[in-house]
């Protein structure tokens, strides 16, 4: 899939209706409606706390609660959703390459090796592949869950801050990585990094309140990826910020 | 033919006869192979005979009238102790001088089932009942706790070995034996066997060879000493040479022979005591075999 | 009411397991009684069982009470003093091969015929698994928080008390949960080095007396004891470590949520 | 060379120490012999003490193997089925509290005077920390590699064998030392079963003939056997574990890097 | 501390002297020679993996290896330093204001409730001090983690990427925080994100190469906050990118 735009199964939209979650009888998510186009790249943003990474394990099937997760094409979901979850959840016991090959693994398959390696070698980990995560720094261990999430190759793709604890200049080449290799999948990802957003997604939605709904959904008119630097983007990171601040009431 | 014969305890001069037909080749000549086992438990052999896992056990006659008590399909086929060796022990030096002195005193046991039994007849005739003394269940350390101080009389010693023990580490012992403090006596060491198999013929050919094995012991009894021995290399010490020249004498000297008012009179005192519900005839514990 | 029902339909089923083998198999009575016969014992005998039984769980109480602690107290020392390491470890190791009969007379020696002997047997049995699962997670402890710990300056014990016992408190209950469940057989081998009471008692006399039927009554009594300890300890440490994740707190094999 | 200058230097202490308890107290010979007594029985019963101890680490080798792949299957089982963890624990649990003497004859009718009937009782006492502690371990699985295995659609024994089983290795290690601690005692109890032979009998029969100083040195003998058996476990599970953390491995309680 | 600018003792320069570390052999750094100024806010940044974390590990007395960390004053330093790391090592079995009082317990101190109240207010953690840490979003754990280090109250502070999982508008009020709260003392931070670097550092140090080195150390010349949108701000942004990107020889 070195090239892979395509991803096996064309990439569904989802239809997220009337979805609620709560903890210990706090309402997170609260009868929540969203329809995400299917092969576009959806950018959640929020406060911390608010509820992004709830929704989004929620979509991953992994939280039960009332109202349910579609795909437009009618199809069950199992099966087409590649999850990358905000800490990394590598496994200590194994090497950085059988992490990586961990998704073929539970499903009896027979990960190909030359691909895991051109995995590695493209979030820059070639060197690492036989180290164990706990000789990995933070953001070493942040892009072997990447290459991880990559290799699973699902129409539908969700990610949790996939790029936070990298440094600024493989942030970009991991954002045109990403641009890449998902083109064409479903993606729902999360950051903290409004300029990350802005060269990213074909549509921004910032949550917030609490339950947490949707207080910006715009899509950029230009096409991405999208310098930060452009009129549109400064527009844009105002509206963001000015969203992430909305104390909305329930 | 091959045979299992499960032993009592470990093994000990009380089995000189077996090891000594075994030497002797006596067992042999009559065609039989004969293995012994030793367990750890003494109360597991009749359960096994009489659940046909082997053909004979070393038991004891009291235990015997408790199993045929229960159902256990056992009998005795004969006989290789032919006296009781149980006694009540007490130090020799110590302040028991008579059963009656064991008055508001402690008498340590090994749980075997009938010492209470053995010990409330003995007691009884010294006008003493078991409410006037102190039952300690003392398991493994028999001697140990008597000479330690922790008891003040042991009940379920036996005299040709605790007593020896005893003298052997400088702490002799007085015995008051069972049957001459109001027990009826009765044979120490029986061979049982599964009561629908004592017709067996190898049973007969076996006590042959025990019958000829104790002749020879009496006749030759250094000779023996070093048969059993040369079988039993561990058992090379002080405590098994002496407890051998004790046992000797009261081996049965007729293994096949059986005294059929002993198991008559030690039925009802067991009963009488109220370990069993029924005094049978002898014929329901022993046979004689012909 | 809804777990009562539960345990009682799970007795009812093992029950009915042992009667179907005591059925199938033809197993003489003097080996295996089937349970009909044990119940009618039991009934008959339960003040006596009863009685015993108060004496055997005083002792699995106190047993399990000083194992827990003497348990606890030598994996705190093993782990954190070197020499106790070296010297104490393989005193406790050794100290497990030690059969009953052979420490029986020291046991009398030292304690007497009283309780106290057989609670020291039965300590001997239950502290050794709660040593070592303790140790195992004092060991195991995460060498972040340790570090952690380090440039906040924590003393020695600190770092023990407030970190690596804390974290080790998982392993330690595993140790309880085998701890629990041989507390009740540390018991009766307690009960072998000399006694005239409790459960292992009546059941070395009933076996010497042939009475099978009752001594299979007192080990039903004694089993059943056992899995009701063991199921109090478990309940007890799962709300005593909350934070801990548990696939069985849903009853489910793997967790639905 | 060193751990073993060390372990001999370890164990001329505790002989030394025990040396002094005997002559300090003046405690009598056939309760507790002094080491040196019981080191010229050793030298001039060696032959026999090692001809049964043959036997016995026999038995230990066995029922450790034995009782650990029963442990971690009946742990494997009771975690992934409902169903077994209702009627499998509370028999697994009582299983603990059956006694030697009530099971010797069952054992003896079902496996035969050989080795094997005492291996089985000697793997019924090993088994136990094996389960509970491998039990605990399956468990208390990380529920955020559950989650993650679910999203990549891993079937119930992919999630268990390739999840929950390496995240339990480290509470199964733990389970496996208190066995090892056991197997010893294990395997001495077993021989209580239809036994004539091994390091158990022949201490048994010492006592029972007061031959102390025959029983100490065989028990020496186990108790050594012991120590040895269990830090070989430890350092083979310490290899087996390489990316546990272990504040042992610096062999020093803190760690200093 | 809510005011609290003047931290116990003066905050002193740190000496850092032919510093070496390796793992397995491979040296991550070697013969590291660095002075920090006292009471400045030194910035690291580097490529991930390049050994950012490790050097403020050694500072912190956590890694063995040649070379030595001194103060400038001449006393010991250790009891002088609060170390943030790059992952949030919240104990799970304590509450979040448990965690936070972690410090003060560890030595045996009572910590002032008052104190930990509002340590825990200013970093929005006020309605979740009876929380657990399984119980928290990802920020809210970064920022728990936050409000300890703060609690330590320490001349020297270290802390490894400590806002990189918060939201651009907490991210902005907690570096603010942090500005007031550490004014004084001697701070050293990782990040990730050169705008963070720019804003907040007295000094900017980017190391690359293997072993690591610094291949770029800048003292921006005007007052610190500074805004992101100023010549100076872009100037230094383009300078560190490029030295990020610097794959220098050892
Ligand atoms: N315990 C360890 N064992 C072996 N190698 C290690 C260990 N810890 C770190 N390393 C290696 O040291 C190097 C530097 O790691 P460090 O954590 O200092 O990087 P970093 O600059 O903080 O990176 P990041 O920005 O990703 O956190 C990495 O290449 C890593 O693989
Ligand atoms: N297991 C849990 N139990 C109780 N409360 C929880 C649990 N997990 C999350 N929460 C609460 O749910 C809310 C939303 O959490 P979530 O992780 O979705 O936030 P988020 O938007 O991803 O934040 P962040 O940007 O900090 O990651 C938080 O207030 C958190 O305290
Ligand atoms: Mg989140
Ligand atoms: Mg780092």
């Amino acid at each position: 899939m070195a090239s892979g735009q395509t991803p096996r199964g064309a990439a569904p939209g989802l239809a997220i209706r009337d979805v609620g979650v709560a903890y210990g009888g706090r309402p997170i998510l609260d009868r929540l409606d969203l329809d995400l186009t299917g092969a576009e790249t959806t950018v959640l943003l929020g406060m911390s706390g608010v509820g992004k990474s709830t929704l989004l394990r929620r979509i991953a099937g992994l939280l039960d609660g009332p109202g349910a997760i579609l795909a437009h094409d009618g199809q069950p979901l199992a099966g087409r959703i590649a999850f990358m979850a905000q800490s990394d959840l590598l496994l200590p016991w194994l090497t950085v390459a059988g992490n990586v090959a961990l998704g073929h693994r539970l499903r009896g398959a027979h990960p190909d090796p030359g691909r895991i390696g051109e995995m590695l070698a493209t979030v820059g980990l070639a060197d690492a592949a036989a180290k164990r995560p706990a000789q990995l720094s933070g953001g070493m261990r942040q892009r072997a869950a990447l290459a991880r999430t990559l290799m699973e190759d699902r129409p539908v793709v969700l990610m949790d801050e996939p790029y936070s604890a990298v440094d600024a200049l493989t942030r970009l080449r991991l954002q045109d990585l990403g641009l890449r290799l998902l083109a064409g999948r479903t993606v729902v990802m999360v950051t903290h990094e409004p300029f990350e957003a802005i060269r990213l997604a074909d549509r921004i939605v910032v949550l917030a309140g609490a339950p947490a709904r949707p207080v910006l959904d715009i899509r950029p008119e230009s096409g991405k990826p999208r310098a930060p630097d452009s009129v549109e983007a400064q527009t844009l990171w105002r509206r963001i910020v000015e969203a992430l601040g909305v104390e909305q009431a329930a | 033919q091959k045979m299992t014969v499960l032993l009592d305890w470990f093994v000990n001069p009380d089995h000189g006869p077996l090891y000594v037909a075994q030497a002797l080749g006596e067992f042999e000549k009559r065609g039989l192979e004969v293995e012994f086992i030793a367990p750890a438990d003494p109360n597991d052999p009749p359960k096994l005979v009489a659940a046909k896992q082997a053909e004979i056990a070393i038991s004891y006659q009291p235990q015997l009238h408790l199993q045929v008590d229960r159902g256990l399909p056992l009998r005795r086929i004969g006989t290789l102790v032919a006296t009781p060796l149980n006694a009540l022990v007490v130090l020799a030096d110590g302040p028991v001088e008579s059963i009656a002195d064991l008055k508001g005193r402690k008498v340590g046991f090994s749980v075997g089932g009938f010492e209470d039994a053995m010990l409330s007849a003995m007691l009884a005739r010294h006008g003493l009942t078991m409410d006037d003394i102190e039952l300690v269940n003392v398991n493994f350390s028999l001697s140990p706790s008597l000479i330690s101080g922790q008891v003040d009389a042991v009940i379920g010693a036996f005299r040709n070995f605790e007593l020896n023990q005893m003298d052997i580490v400088g702490r002799p012992g007085r015995a008051f034996y069972v049957e001459a403090e109001g027990v009826p006596a009765y044979d120490e060491l029986i061979l049982v066997a599964h009561k629908d198999t004592v017709d067996d013929p190898r049973y007969l050919a076996f006590l042959d060879a025990i019958e000829a094995a104790v002749q020879y012991m009496v006749n030759e009894p250094e000779k023996a000493w070093a048969l059993f021995l040369q079988q039993n290399p561990d058992l090379d010490d002080e405590l098994n040479r002496r407890a051998w020249a004790d046992t000797l004498p009261r081996f049965a000297l007729r293994p096949r022979a059986l005294d059929r008012r002993r198991y008559d009179e030690f039925a009802k005192f067991l009963k009488h005591q109220g370990l069993i519900g029924e005094a049978e005839p002898a014929e329901a514990y022993a046979v004689e075999l012909r | 009411m809804k777990p009562l029902a539960s345990g009682l339909l799970t007795l009812a089923v093992l029950v009915a397991a042992w009667a179907l083998y005591v059925d199938l198999s033809g197993i003489e009575p003097f080996l295996l009684p089937g349970p009909l016969r044990v119940m009618e014992t039991l009934v008959a005998r339960h003040a006596l069982i009863l009685e015993h039984l108060g004496t055997t769980a005083l002792e699995i109480v106190l047993g399990l009470l000083l194992g827990t602690a003497i348990g606890c107290a030598s994996a705190l020392l093993v782990h954190s003093m070197p020499l106790v390491r070296r010297f104490g470890l393989p005193v406790l190791i050794a100290s497990q091969a030690l059969p009953v009969f052979a420490l029986a007379p020291l046991l009398v020696l030292w304690l007497g015929y009283g309780i106290w002997s057989k609670v020291a047997m039965a300590t001997l049995i239950i502290f050794f698994p709660v040593t070592t699962a303790f140790l195992d997670g004092l060991r195991r402890t995460d060498p972040g928080w340790i570090e952690l710990a380090r440039t906040m300056d924590a003393g020695r014990l600190a770092l023990i008390w407030r970190i690596r016992i804390p974290a080790a408190l998982p392993a330690l209950g595993s140790g309880l949960r085998v701890a629990a469940g041989v507390a009740p057989i540390g018991a009766v081998v307690g009960e072998w080095v000399g006694s005239s009471a409790g459960l292992g008692y009546l059941m070395l006399h009933a076996n010497a007396r042939m009475q099978i039927d009752l001594m299979f009554a007192a080990l039903f009594v004694l089993a059943l004891f056992a899995v009701l300890l063991w199921l109090a300890v478990d309940r007890l440490l799962r709300l005593a470590l909350p934070w801990q994740p548990d696939s069985f707190a849903s009853d489910q094999g793997e967790p639905k949520r």
